[in-house]
């Protein structure tokens, strides 16, 4: 067992797959000499040269699809966004082609690669440097999408990413890079994608989430518990799509009630497909209405850090939504 | 065959007569399926048909050098004949418009015109303009990336050009020196939108300069300098000095869809001069002029092409048809238990009507 | 009033607009002498000239930057993306900059366009001229959505759009396009943006739905009247973003029951923030789940008419569904 | 003042003493704010910065010609120059970076870098590179369209020019012969990545063939010479002559931002040798050759701008902070009552710590 942090999680999983399979190559903008702008390809242009971890031009479209075109003709590459602000220009690429080729070519082409992108707020990135766009693409058939929250899902799960057959979206919570620092098991050993996890046992109320959420609402369960008494299940989601309503439901079914958590944005965020689903299922077994907790309805996270904090989920707004659930 | 005092054009540039008159047969097929769907559109056995007459020359003689099996293609929704002169059948064309379950394009799910074909090394085409390019090159990266001696082709329209994933397509592919051959067929119109309200200053070709590689200009009703260009450029590429942008010059001879009225934008007069420049009489002219062609050939090859294209719609129209049992499958590759991955629909009883 | 089809009423929208105010223009593909694919702007070119009806280039992201340009500067443009399948080049400009100017210029700078799309299956236009790709909006902070399904509701929505000092995305569904005339008052008749419309009164379930499933849903309703006795109401709504979810609220007291249809695959799909919404809002008046009925979870609607007959959602497929939830 | 026997050149491009001054105070002023935003950011009171050492020159030459309240401007994040040579004050500058409520720019919701002034017709910018090329060909159009005397200048980064968006704007705004300039800062590097990685051929310029407009490339370590370039556009735009693409090739002085360290990726030697080209020092020997500027006035510059900065700084911090009273306010400028319209957040009283 290695003390990581989630970079260096990422990092390593990159390095032992570009060890392990040739096919694999990196590319975005600044990867190379530079290691990225965070440091998640740190060492790797040093170690396998200017043609697996390539520096491309300022262009995102460009990355996506010739990627997806690499991927077709039979590498495994890893294409990096800068920030998940700027995966526009490769929207196109996204949900035109990387998500669909396989079902239009009737499964005789796939695109097997990873889109990586540090996403999040609450770094002082204003607008277009801390968004939480992952509803833009939980929507989208084709892509799977993950959004790790510790260390080991982070390895473990890129590790997945890279070796599945189908086009996967890794979404990187950048406040989370060098957040904290826990165990990740050595040598190869993989995540599934479509697992979510119980982070924390509970029998009061579920609290879903993923990604920073993690952390923000296992400090809200732990002043709960502390102060109200109040055991709350935590389920982090770990994959987006699909989505493991199994465990999910196996909780609610168990307290009754169900609390979304995200940071994005709440009218369309993901959180809506999560709560409509338990909704639906989890009818006969809900004694509170699901609800939702998620950022608020402006375009963005505003720059100021008064503004900032107003926008950001903290662990004492997720208690307060957990005790009201709670009261019901 | 040539009794003419000069070397004809082709063998300047290392083709046989046969070469040529295959390259002349080619258009004729690629025509000639063309037709057939424009009949089937009409017979109401086909919804859309989007066409590739005019285009012919420039396609297959741009294709002619790609190496089947080893090299790649990234086409547009126009080419019939080069994804025919790359590998795919008149029956592989005729079955994907109709739509059977085992079209290999994609089972009946694409509309027609939307080409594919796994065997063939051909990338399957959505309707986006331009994504393809930029496949292509990625295509080219991969082989570069793997010291692969692999070349990719990508067509698209002059309307197209001026996406902006075009622009970052071939300017990376410009950085790297890719091996890759972006054919422009420029034929005027962006359906109804004509060349000079599309591209600034005229010419696609005129771009290539500002992503450091060769632009030509051929005239595509012109089989052997299309060839000349792309031979070149297929040569370009093996040596690893880079893609090249050829803008084939050519004529869309019938309105932009089954869809649209060319009536409706554009001038009778031009519409008829159109004819003058279609490449099928214009190469068979001058294959005739060389020696290559006469009244017996020209006779035994359409007859071919007739047959084989009757052949090709019969044994299309047999095939079956899909069903709904697998429409939820080949969505991934890897399908993983859970919510959003596709499931068979549940059916319904729905009422009495 | 006159009886016009949807097609009719939108292109009358924009010649009175433009007519009325001249900083009105349109822009797009084709738009001009061919008068648009669908030929919603037939006329107006040989009416308005080669300025104020502009044939573009091929580029949907200038499509859209430059009316966010046009629009900054003053005029009120309408761009026309040919199908709404085809937005995704523009999305970089529509979610980062049109959508946002006004809240990141702190209210100094406006964004008053609106960019039609007809989408929508159902017309043999397999994955890439099917498309009902509204959910990727919806969740947009800064876009108002439309959406409507009668020729009234055209006419008066797209006026309100075009006046708004906000960026509209108005939705057009083509299927619906020719489908029926009906009465369309004359005149200037605006139909604000933000309500919904009760397009059915009944009391035993509410129908949730939007653009053409009001036609399907409405069917599906008489023929609940028909062979069940069941008195569906049905709620178009018309706008959806923002959400009239009073209206739906008011319906949902009354039925107890749910049901949202769009013909969108389900999964992230906009009825997941219905359903959320109502299920969050209805706890204390459901008796049965808040059920979504909704396209398959693949990445388009094929083309052969077997399987986009499968794709689509019947009068049939809502019956069935209806009928589920009113035995609750 | 000049005694030279050649006629200064400044004079051949219609400009008196006075003007090339004011340039020369112009670029001091840009680089005394950006030099005192490294410091407020080295204090902690600037979360980041984003600087246009070295551009200076560039922006103030090329900005010159700009008829304030008539012109319009989309500039990109290095823009500190090119903004305040338009209107903006040292002030204003600051006040953005503090991120203050009343911040003209944004009301402290962005960035540092993210310029934008109504009063000034500076257009909000965002982040995403490129975007704002698209929002000046607009306004461009929009002029167009209504028969308006207006020119839109856009600048960007050599990096940025390879952006999709920034092809659809050029050739859309060569299709129409639109009143914008396009001023392309290349300096070299995108972040970490070098001019030879990022455009093909290496030259920006070279594009604007390929769009049918004039494309040239300028030292844009002199101000005069970009002031010529940037001239002739505007006078071009303004006779409906169409735009102009301006490639000045400049120096970025510093790394890439405050995040940034260019030792990492950059030689020391080549660091080295950019002062060499930093245009302040270079315009002045050049003013000081043809006589316009001596001792006594640079010193008397420097203390003015110096002063300037100093008392710019101070009003700019006692402004007031942004509060969340407000913070769901000015998303919609129409906002409507429903679900997705942005209300105040409930206060939470939410557990102990
Ligand atoms: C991104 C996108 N926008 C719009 C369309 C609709 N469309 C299909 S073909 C076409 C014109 C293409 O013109 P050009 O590139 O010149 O090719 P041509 O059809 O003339 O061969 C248009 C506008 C599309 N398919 N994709
Ligand atoms: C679409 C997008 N992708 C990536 C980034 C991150 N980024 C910010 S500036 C920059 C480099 C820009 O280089 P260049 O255009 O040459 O301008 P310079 O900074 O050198 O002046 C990058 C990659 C971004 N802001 N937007
Ligand atoms: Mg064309
Ligand atoms: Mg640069």
């Amino acid at each position: 067992m290695a003390q990581l942090n989630i970079l260096e999680a990422i990092r390593s999983a990159m390095d032992e797959e570009m060890e392990r399979d040739e096919r694999v190559m990196v590319l975005g903008e600044d990867v190379g000499r530079k290691g990225g702008v965070f440091g998640a390809t740190e060492g790797l242009w040093a170690k396998y040269g200017d043609k697996r971890v390539l520096d491309t031009p300022l262009t995102e479209a460009m990355i996506a699809g010739a990627a997806m075109g690499a991927a077709v003709y039979g590498l495994r590459p890893i294409a990096e966004m800068q920030f998940a602000d700027f995966v526009y220009p490769a929207f196109n690429q996204i949900v035109s082609e990387i998500s669909r080729i396989h079902y239009r070519s009737n499964g005789t082409f796939s695109a097997p690669m990873v889109i990586r992108m540090p996403y999040g707020g609450g770094v002082h990135g204003a607008l277009y440097h801390s968004q939480s766009n992952e509803a833009y693409f939980t929507s989208t058939v084709g892509l799977k999408i993950v959004a790790p929250g510790t260390p080991a899902d982070a390895k473990g799960l890129l590790k997945s990413a890279i070796r599945d057959p189908d086009p996967v979206m890794f979404f990187e919570h950048k406040k989370t890079y060098r957040m904290f620092k826990a165990e990740v098991p050595e040598g190869d050993t993989v995540v599934p994608i479509g697992r979510a996890a119980v982070a924390r046992a509970g029998h009061h109320l579920s609290i879903v989430c993923y990604g920073y959420m993690r952390t923000v609402v296992l400090e809200a369960a732990e002043t709960l518990a502390r102060e109200d008494g109040l055991e709350a299940e935590v389920i982090d989601l770990r994959t987006l799509r699909p989505l493991d309503l199994d465990t999910v439901m196996t909780s609610v079914a168990k307290t009754g009630k169900a609390l979304v958590v995200h940071e994005a944005n709440r009218f369309g965020g993901f959180g809506a497909e999560v709560a409509a689903e338990i909704a639906e299922e989890g009818f006969e077994h809900l004694d509170g209405p699901v609800t939702r907790l998620a950022g608020p309805e402006v375009p963005g996270v505003p720059y100021h850090h008064n503004l900032e904090d107003w926008f950001m989920i903290s662990p004492a707004r997720v208690v307060d939504a957990a005790r009201k659930l709670a009261a019901y | 065959m040539a009794q003419t005092e000069i070397r004809p054009r082709h063998a300047e540039l290392g083709l046989v007569d046969e070469d040529v008159l295959a390259m002349y047969r080619a258009m004729l097929l690629a025509r000639a399926v063309d037709e057939r769907m424009w009949l089937m559109q009409r017979a109401g056995k086909i919804a859309f048909i989007i066409s590739g007459q005019g285009h012919e020359g420039a396609q297959v003689a741009i294709t002619w050098p790609m190496r089947k099996g080893v090299d790649w293609m990234a086409p547009f929704y126009r080419s019939i004949a080069s994804t025919m002169t790359f590998g795919m059948s008149a029956e592989d064309i005729i079955t994907a418009h109709l739509a059977k379950a085992d079209d290999v394009s994609s089972g009946g799910r694409q509309m027609p015109g939307h080409y594919g074909g796994a065997p063939y090394n051909i990338v399957s085409l959505s309707s986006p303009v331009g994504t393809q390019v930029l496949h292509a090159v990625g295509i080219a990266m991969g082989a570069w990336v793997r010291g692969d001696d692999v070349v990719a082709m990508t067509s698209f329209g002059e309307g197209t050009s001026n996406q902006g994933e075009i622009h970052e397509a071939m300017n990376f592919a410009g950085v790297h020196r890719l091996p890759v051959i972006f054919a422009c067929e420029n034929n005027g119109y962006a359906i109804s939108v004509p060349l000079d309200r599309q591209v600034g200053g005229g010419s696609v070709a005129a771009r290539a300069a500002g992503y450091g590689m060769p632009g030509v200009t051929v005239d595509g009703s012109d089989p052997i300098a299309c060839y000349a260009a792309a031979k070149e450029a297929h040569e370009r590429a093996r040596r690893g000095d880079g893609p090249t942008l050829i803008e084939a010059r050519v004529v869309r001879l019938t309105s932009h869809s089954s869809d649209d009225d060319q009536r409706r934008y554009r001038d009778p007069a031009e519409v008829e001069a159109l004819k003058a420049r279609d490449p099928i009489p214009a190469f068979a002219t001058e294959l005739r002029q060389i020696g290559v062609l006469d009244d017996v050939t020209d006779e035994r090859l359409r007859a071919e092409v007739k047959a084989e294209v009757n052949a090709a719609s019969a044994r299309a129209e047999a095939r079956p048809e899909p069903t709904t049992s697998d429409a939820h499958e080949r969505v991934y590759a890897n399908p993983i238990a859970g919510s959003g991955t596709p499931t068979p629909l549940e059916p319904v009883d729905g009422g009495s009507h």
